[in-house]
């Protein structure tokens, strides 16, 4: 079996094994005694460099569009590294490319800061790295579960590594635990295909779902979006990410949320639309509710949330359920047959995911040096950073911005894709009413994220850059070192870059789509534009420029009315008192008006303590505190959680400790075995 | 010296009856000492049994069988317990969890089962199935009664022997005993066990005081 | 040739464990080490015999040991020696605490080698009749071992071991019994009635009704002895007091040889009745060890009663497969059994020396061992990990096969069931794990000390020693998960052949 | 010579941003007009905005010393973001000024960034009435967008397309068939969240400097001279382009389909008309009715949503 009998592409087995190499020569320094060189810097670089390489193999798959693989090793007959990058794995391999050289580089700096944890666990990182580019080339069933697993053993060392004390190791712990259980239902899915198509790989597993009875490929669509779906972190699956990302090293939570998630969303593409192929009307509108309630539900939630990184996970989970609108439609029209609007679903979908994997990194950087230098990561406490950090206070704004998904940038131009697949799907003929319907009820559901989501960072710019610093740490904090700073710049320029390059991106990520679904329609126009033919007729979103016609407009404006003039700076008129930064808006107070609108779902509690000076009337301190109840966690997983430790408590009166009773099981199972079983 | 094999089966009918009653009786009793004679004298009988058959069939290994039967499990046996009843205080089995009469009325109620359940079995022929079979079932039967209803660390030996006889009937009755080496294992393992079972039992006296098993209850979940 | 390796593999441990019993502490040992010795060279010859030449006779066919057999004598040869080297550590922190006296290490090495010796003769052992005397003496010597310290729980754990153990391998007698029976019927009276070379070939002509009942006797029987549920109740009692060696003897060995026995009797079954009997009872005995030792391990305070539960569950695995029987399963079942053995011996040790610096086997009070004693612990967690069946292990790899090989066999809902469970008990597992591992040292006013060398004049073996005890096994195991060496591949496939799941 | 085809698409274009530039201060003084005489009052000359820009444009611009470099470039951005989704919407032509650079969504896109910047720099001077102000935007933002996307929808299923110079175009070729009950449903929903869209009663009072009940003027308080001048055009310029937005989906009689003066003269009344109507409905509104508790107005644009959904139902479900 040589190292890599690459499929095609004389240029890629090198560059396969190259990867390899770094990869290891990366864990190996990880592990190396404290010599005086420095061996986590060592290997966080090396993985850099083996970050880029695994961009590059990316963009030669996706251009040349020749799949390229890799065999390696057996165990038990199974193969260990099974690889088959095509087109739809090598986008994703773009997005680990990019998102982990920026998460390596900015984790040398980070370590300095002592933010990133034992170095034991530093060697857990580069095989971290390595898992997620095994997984999304996986073209059998052992090595996809090798890698899978790898991937979620990795990632929680990375998580419980951090700090070891109690809290983190209940992350750490709930994490591996879900994950395990998610990829119960993946092998058991992968076990019925295997079965039908007697062998592991998943060439042979195409065939297979064919000729599966409707019932079984009902069953294994089903327990496929159960496995992909907890890995995505989709309501309501998601518990352990908005404990486990916050508590794991930034560099980490960036590479968690901007790649690791996507796993799951690479599973439900490959096996929702190239595996399982056309299926009844109710998957697309099970994936797309899914999508909804994880747009809603993770906005409203990380508007409650005031703690800056649980805030991004909460982001994470809208982010992956505007993702899962996109593959929603695209399964609801592959199964009813309309390729074209599939074509265009699907390349939303992708591109939506090579957005976030892009805007959601740089923010978690932002938020590990904002941690690093003011020392806390609660919004209440922040504040005033922008003078003290203008390059974080950049990246996090430009981020921001594309995250909420405003013109001209990457996170619009995939959101605008996303709504032409929903109103496209909704004027569809060749959807059932009901389809239709429920797509365009989804339009809502997208447009009210968007909404949230540009409160939700306004907020959280707002309360952590502008206005006056609210605590001593956030007061005296400084710029982070150069490698963090250049790493959140390059990212927050990738975003300004695919935003204004929307169009040939698209049209690339497009030809992605089309492999799957045989069909894409976002074409690149004469002037550099996204064309988009919805129901026949071109709706068109011509990035580049609009946003030249912006900045022109806003330059002469500035120009003419703002530069020459000299402002004169005096006090904030607060009614006559001297301002401080109490009387400033806090991330609470900002989100309460909304917590008001959407009471029902969110049902805040809070507690009001007022405490008198003894025998006056004046209040001494006033104490407030509030939380919302997030409903799955409270309706789903306690009552859960409760039963089967009461179930557990119950069963384990068996072992009773008495001797003649436990003869007596034995002899009654006996008996039993011999009234039943002759 | 060979008997024919007529009076062989009376022989065996008579050990086999013999053994049943002894069987019950065992259930019945509550006082230990009594009970390690009355399961010893059961062992005698089915050696002697199995010398019957075994002259009457000539086949060597059942008339070494059952001359160790008797010399193991009906002398050493009983001295072995003998030795730790007298050092233990209580001799009877003061609360058993069935009463004397229930355990009686269930000991009857066996007897029944087994008979019930040997002519059901579809079994080859042999010239002792007539009677020993029912027998046989009716003690491992019983000895599991007992080792579910006492308390005391003896009687549950007791129990164990018994039970050890129930097999060892079934062995002889059903295929003329098992091949000689089988044979002498079984027997060496039930003379081990009864040793390990004494060991524990001295032990149990010196570090809980008693061998009441109510005090081997705090190994829980 | 074959008859001079048999009387070594079984007589060296034997000897070694006479001339122990009355020797001194570092006497016996040193008798107890060259015993083990001489067994594993000849098991390792034997086996190699086998694995390239195919099975052997010996004594006219009293030994007959096939590439399962050969397997299981490494597997037991290889557990025995991490318990043996694991002991002296053990023996110097129960003489500093008391526990029991000096010239009783010299009872405690001769015991051990006798079970040994038992263990290693079953495989080699053709006749049913004996397969059972030998398990009967292990049970029975072992008994001695689980009781070895002098406490109120150990006493009762042996006791309710020794009661249920011997009742329960009854019942395998009467079902060997009823196979003799049967098989007379067809042979007549002759000296190989019970061999199991035999009893394959004519079982299509023995007595159905009998054959029946014998596999249920069988499966009673020898499912106590393999901890099966409801059969299991003795298990955790007795392998969470024993010696922690003995533990890691009891749980790596001891069930799988009971495994063994319990397979011959499937195969003659299987060969008697056509699979379905046989191995539907098997399957749902596997699902209930598994569904049952689940909440056990889930709301469990004890960290040995912890590790017997997962013994159970880990069994309860094994039986599944060999139910479900086809060549994928029994692959997956053969690699299993070897590395639960190598993992679960290993994790024994170390919780062993974690429980005994903490001097508490409570879960709660063990937290922040791995701040503590940084080598157990660190091996406790990777072991766990190991057990855990968490990929680079062979033990996921196993599983894996297992379950595919389930829903090839036709076994979709079960292994579905499987899958589901086996992921529950690995959270409870490593819920356990990490709070014991991570989390603040709890204060530490422990009862152990763990201060200076026994004063008995025990001396524990050099840390190094005994991190490289820990590490040796569980790196096996984890390389075991990454690459299947062809001559480890070679002797698998044949296991499997062996095991009825015929050729890949 | 510049080729006829650019030239027909340059004039329109060139005649409608003149347009819309020009009369936007025009409209708020039309609609201030209309609701003083409602009251009884003479009220300020319709032209009172412009001498009212004048004036701020040359006071001095005073910044509050807890602020950053945010409030500096804070009024180019919204005024430009604004001032492009004009652009976006055919007013006069049938084809919008920007023909092929963007729809609908990428309109309200646009409204949204203008909003992102004003919320952001409303927080920068460190007051408790930025904070409010920003905070209510914000809120009643996440009330509106939904529904204002199912009225746009209900509209480009109309005509099969987001892309509003195709909107326009169909609608003013198919005449009265255009006017379906879905999209007169879709129009009803739009003008209610046109209200909330611009600041008008019964969402907030535009005049009002009372600090508990300014939405769009607490975001402004900090703002003076040429930056508060820039943000109230900005201001000013959104009713226009909402106003438009109305008309280009909804009523879009009267647009120039051809070159010829004459229709391009009819199309600058026609937009004139629309556009003064417009201002002087609000005018209606601001003085009949009161504004709402900010608590109540999910109520308000929850019946927009509703109106909006029965629109798109009455589409799908019982197509004419």
């Amino acid at each position: 079996m040589s190292i890599a009998s690459a499929l095609a592409g004389a240029g890629s087995g090198p560059l396969l094994a190259a990867i390899a190499a770094l990869l290891g020569g990366s864990t190996l320094a990880a592990i190396a005694p404290r010599s005086r060189l420095n061996p986590r810097g060592l290997s966080l670089a090396l993985s850099a460099v083996a970050c880029v390489a695994i961009f590059v193999l990316g963009m030669t798959v996706v251009t040349s569009g020749t799949p390229v693989g890799a065999r390696v090793g057996t165990v038990l007959g199974f193969a260990l590294i099974d690889g088959r990058y095509d087109s739809l794995a090598g986008l994703f391999l773009i997005i680990l490319g990019a998102a982990g050289a920026a998460s390596s580089v900015f984790g040398i700096g980070y370590g300095a800061h002592g933010g990133s944890g034992t170095d034991r666990t530093a060697a857990a990182f580069p095989v971290f790295l390595a898992s997620l580019a095994l997984v999304f080339g996986a073209d059998d069933a052992f090595a996809f579960l090798f890698a899978w697993e790898l991937m979620a053993l990795s990632s929680a060392l990375l998580v419980v590594g951090s700090r070891p004390d109690r809290d983190v190791a209940r992350a750490g712990y709930l994490y591996l635990a879900l994950t395990h259980l998610a990829t119960a239902a993946l092998i058991v899915a992968f076990a019925i295909l295997a079965s039908t198509a007697g062998s592991t790989s998943f060439g042979s597993f195409g065939q297979a779902a064919a000729s599966l009875p409707p019932l079984s490929r009902d069953v294994v669509f089903v327990l496929l979006l159960l496995g992909f779906g907890t890995k995505a972190g989709a309501i309501p699956l998601h518990v352990w990410l908005p404990r486990a990302h916050p508590v794991a090293p930034s560099h980490v939570s960036a590479l968690m949320s901007g790649v690791m998630i996507k796993a799951g969303i690479y599973g439900i593409v490959r096996f929702g639309l190239d595996i399982l192929g056309a299926g009844p009307e109710w998957w697309g509108l099970l994936v797309l509710g899914i999508g909804v309630a994880s747009a809603v539900l993770g906005v409203l939630y990380a508007l409650m949330e005031h703690d800056l990184k649980r805030l991004l996970a909460f982001h994470s989970i809208e982010n992956i359920g505007i993702i899962l609108i996109g593959v929603g439609v695209a399964i609801l029209a592959v199964g009813d047959g309309a390729t074209a609007l599939a074509g265009i679903a699907l390349t939303a979908a992708l591109f939506h995911t090579l957005n976030h994997a892009l805007f959601k990194s740089v923010l978690f950087l932002a938020a590990g040096s904002i941690q690093a230098a003011a020392g806390t990561r609660d919004l209440n406490a922040l504040g005033g950073l922008a003078r003290a950090m203008p390059v974080t206070a950049l990246a996090f704004g430009i981020g921001a911005a594309a995250i909420s998904g405003l013109p001209p940038l990457n996170g619009f131009a995939s959101e605008w894709l996303t709504f032409q697949g929903l109103i496209g799907a909704g004027g569809e003929g060749a959807l059932s009413l009901i389809a239709r319907s429920a797509v365009l009820l989804a339009v809502a559901g997208l447009g009210l994220t968007a909404a949230l989501a540009v409160a939700c960072f306004v907020k959280a710019t707002g309360m952590s850059f502008l206005a006056l610093p609210r605590s001593k740490g956030a007061a005296d904090a400084g710029e982070t070192d150069r490698t963090m700073g250049a790493a959140m710049v390059s990212l927050a320029l990738a975003c300004i870059g695919v935003g204004i390059a929307a169009g040939p991106v698209s049209a690339a990520i497009g030809g992605v789509a089309e492999g799957l679904v045989g069909q894409q329609r976002t074409g690149v126009s004469e002037l550099g534009l996204v064309a988009v033919p919805v129901v026949g007729i071109n709706a068109v979103y011509s990035a580049a420029p609009l946003a030249v016609l912006l900045v022109v407009a806003a330059g002469a404006t500035w120009l003419v009315g703002v530069r020459r003039r000299k402002a004169r700076r005096s006090a904030t008129w607060t009614c006559g008192i001297v301002p401080e930064p109490a009387f400033e808006y806090t991330a609470t107070s900002y989100a309460k008006l909304i917590r008001l609108y959407f009471g029902p779902i969110l049902r805040p509690a809070r507690e009001v303590s007022i405490e008198l000076h003894p025998g006056t009337p004046f209040p001494r301190t006033v104490r407030y505190r509030g939380q919302v109840s997030h409903v799955i966690d409270e309706r789903l997983y306690r009552p859960l959680h409760r039963a089967a430790v009461g179930a557990a408590e119950l069963v384990r009166r068996l072992q009773s400790g008495s001797l003649q009773l436990y003869l007596a099981y034995a002899v009654a199972a006996l008996i039993a075995l011999l009234l039943i079983a002759r | 010296m060979t008997i024919d094999p007529g009076t062989a089966r009376e022989l065996v009918d008579a050990c086999a009856a013999a053994i049943v009653l002894l069987g019950v009786g065992l259930a019945a009793t509550r006082s230990i000492g009594r009970a390690i004679w009355l399961v010893a004298i059961q062992s005698s009988l089915t050696g002697v049994a199995a010398l019957g058959v075994g002259l009457a069939t000539g086949a060597g290994h059942l008339l070494i069988g059952g001359i160790l039967a008797i010399g193991v499990k009906g002398f050493v046996v009983p001295l072995v317990l003998g030795s730790i009843l007298r050092r233990s205080a209580l001799r009877r089995e003061r609360h058993p969890l069935l009463g004397p009469r229930v355990s009686l009325v269930a000991a009857v109620a066996i007897v029944f089962v087994a008979s019930a359940a040997a002519n059901g079995a579809v079994l080859g022929a042999s010239v002792a199935a007539s009677r020993a079979l029912p027998a046989a079932i009716a003690q491992v039967l019983t000895g599991l009664l007992i080792v579910m209803t006492r308390r005391k660390a003896l009687s549950l030996v007791v129990g164990l022997l018994v039970f050890e006889n129930g097999i060892a009937l079934t062995a002889f009755s059903l295929t003329y005993g098992m091949p000689l080496v089988v044979e002498l294992g079984v027997l060496f393992d039930v003379l081990i066990a009864v040793v390990v079972a004494w060991v524990y039992a001295r032990r149990m006296l010196d570090v809980l005081g008693t061998t009441s098993t109510d005090r081997l209850r705090s190994l829980r979940g | 040739m074959i008859e001079a390796l048999v009387i070594v593999i079984v007589g060296a441990p034997t000897a070694a464990g006479l001339g122990a019993w009355l020797a001194d502490r570092r006497l016996a040992t040193g008798l107890a080490f060259a015993g083990l010795a001489a067994s594993i060279a000849a098991g390792v010859l034997l086996a190699g015999i086998v694995f390239t030449r195919g099975p052997v006779r010996a004594w006219d066919g009293l030994v007959v040991v096939d590439a399962l057999g050969a397997y299981l004598l490494v597997l037991v040869l290889v557990v025995a020696l991490i318990a043996l080297a694991g002991s002296p550590t053990h023996l110097a922190h129960e003489g500093r605490v008391g526990n029991f006296l000096a010239h009783d290490s010299g009872q405690y090495y001769a015991l051990l080698s006798w079970f040994v010796a038992g263990l290693a003769a079953v495989p080699l052992l053709d006749n049913l009749g004996l397969v059972w005397v030998a398990i009967e003496a292990t049970t029975i010597v072992s008994a001695l071992l689980v009781g070895f310290v002098r406490t109120p729980q150990a006493i009762e754990a042996a006791w309710k071991y020794l009661i249920l153990g011997s009742i329960g391998i009854g019942f395998a007698l009467l079902g060997t019994l009823l196979l003799y029976a049967s098989s007379i019927g067809v042979l007549g009276e002759t000296s190989d009635a019970l061999a199991w070379t035999r009893l394959t070939e004519i079982a299509p002509r023995l007595d159905p009704g009998l054959a029946r009942l014998a596999f249920l006797f069988a499966l009673a029987g020898y499912g106590t002895k393999a901890g099966l549920v409801p059969f299991h109740t003795w298990l955790p009692d007795a392998h969470s007091q024993a010696p922690s060696p003995i533990s890691a003897l009891l749980s790596g060995a001891a069930l799988a040889v009971a495994l063994y026995a319990l397979a011959r009797f499937h195969l003659v079954t299987v060969a008697a009745l056509g699979p379905a009997f046989s191995s539907t009872l098997l399957v749902v005995f596997g699902l209930l060890s598994l569904a049952v030792a689940l909440p056990f391990i889930v709301a469990q305070g004890d960290v040995k009663r912890l590790l017997a539960y997962s013994s159970i569950e880990h069994l309860g695995l094994a039986t599944l497969a060999l139910g479900f029987g086809g060549h994928l399963a029994l692959l997956g079942l053969s690699l299993h059994l070897i590395s639960h053995g190598l993992a679960k011996a290993t994790i024994f040790l170390a919780a062993g020396r974690l429980v005994a610096e903490r001097g508490s086997r409570r879960i709660g009070r063990l937290a922040g061992s791995l701040a503590r004693s940084p080598a157990d612990g660190q091996a406790f967690v990777v072991a766990a990990l190991v057990l855990a069946g968490l990929p680079p292990s062979s033990v996921f790899v196993a599983e894996i096969a297992i379950l595919f090989g389930g829903v090839q066999a036709g076994w979709g809902p079960a292994a579905a069931a499987a899958a589901v469970i086996l992921a529950l008990t690995v959270a409870g597992l490593l819920f356990h794990v990490v709070r014991m591992s991570v989390g603040p040292p709890a204060p530490s006013g422990s009862a152990g000390p763990s201060g200076p060398p026994a004063p008995l004049g025990e001396r524990r073996s050099p840390t190094a020693a005994r991190a490289l005890l820990l590490a040796v096994p569980l790196s096996i195991v984890v390389i075991a998960g990454l690459w299947t060496p062809s001559p480890l591949a070679d002797a698998l496939e044949q296991v499997t052949v062996v095991l009825g799941g015929g050729r890949g | 010579m510049i080729d006829p085809i650019v030239l027909q698409r340059l004039v329109p274009g060139l005649v409608q941003a003149a347009l819309t530039l020009l009369v936007a201060p025009l409209l708020l003084g039309i609609t201030k007009r209309v609701k003083a005489r409602l009251q009884y009052r003479r009220g300020p000359s319709v032209f009172q905005p412009y001498h009212d820009l004048a004036k701020w444009w040359s006071k001095e611009s005073v910044e509050s010393d807890a602020s950053g470099p945010l409030t500096a470039a804070a009024p180019a951005i919204v005024l430009a973001a604004v001032f492009v989704a004009t652009l976006l919407v055919p007013m006069v032509g049938a084809r919008p000024p920007l023909d092929g650079w963007g729809d609908l969504l990428v309109v309200v896109g646009l409204m949204a960034l203008g909003r992102f910047v004003l919320a952001l720099s409303a927080l920068d001077a460190g007051s408790a009435f930025g904070g409010m102000g920003s905070s209510r935007e914000v809120a009643i933002a996440t009330l509106v967008e939904p529904a204002l996307l199912l009225a746009l929808a209900g509209a480009a299923l109309a005509a099969g397309s987001t892309d509003l110079g195709e909107i326009a175009t169909l609608g003013a070729a198919s005449g009265i068939s255009w006017y379906t009950p879905a999209l007169l449903l879709a129009a009803a929903a739009f003008a209610i969240l046109a209200v909330a869209e611009t600041g008008h009663m019964p969402v907030d009072n535009p005049d009002t400097h009372l600090e508990l009940t300014m939405i769009h003027e607490g975001m402004l308080l900090e703002a003076s001279g040429p930056r508060l001048a820039i943000f109230m055009y900005a201001a000013q310029l959104k009713l226009v382009l909402v106003a438009g937005l109305f008309a280009a989906a909804f009523l879009p009689v009267g647009v120039a389909t051809s070159l010829t003066p004459l229709a391009l003269l009819i199309a600058v009344c026609a937009a004139l008309a629309k556009l003064i109507g417009g201002a002087i409905i609000l005018g209606v509104l601001d003085a009949s009715l009161a504004k709402l508790r900010i608590l109540a107005l999910p109520g308000l644009l929850a019946i927009a949503s509703i109106v909006a959904v029965i629109g798109l139902a009455t589409r799908l479900w019982l197509p004419a």
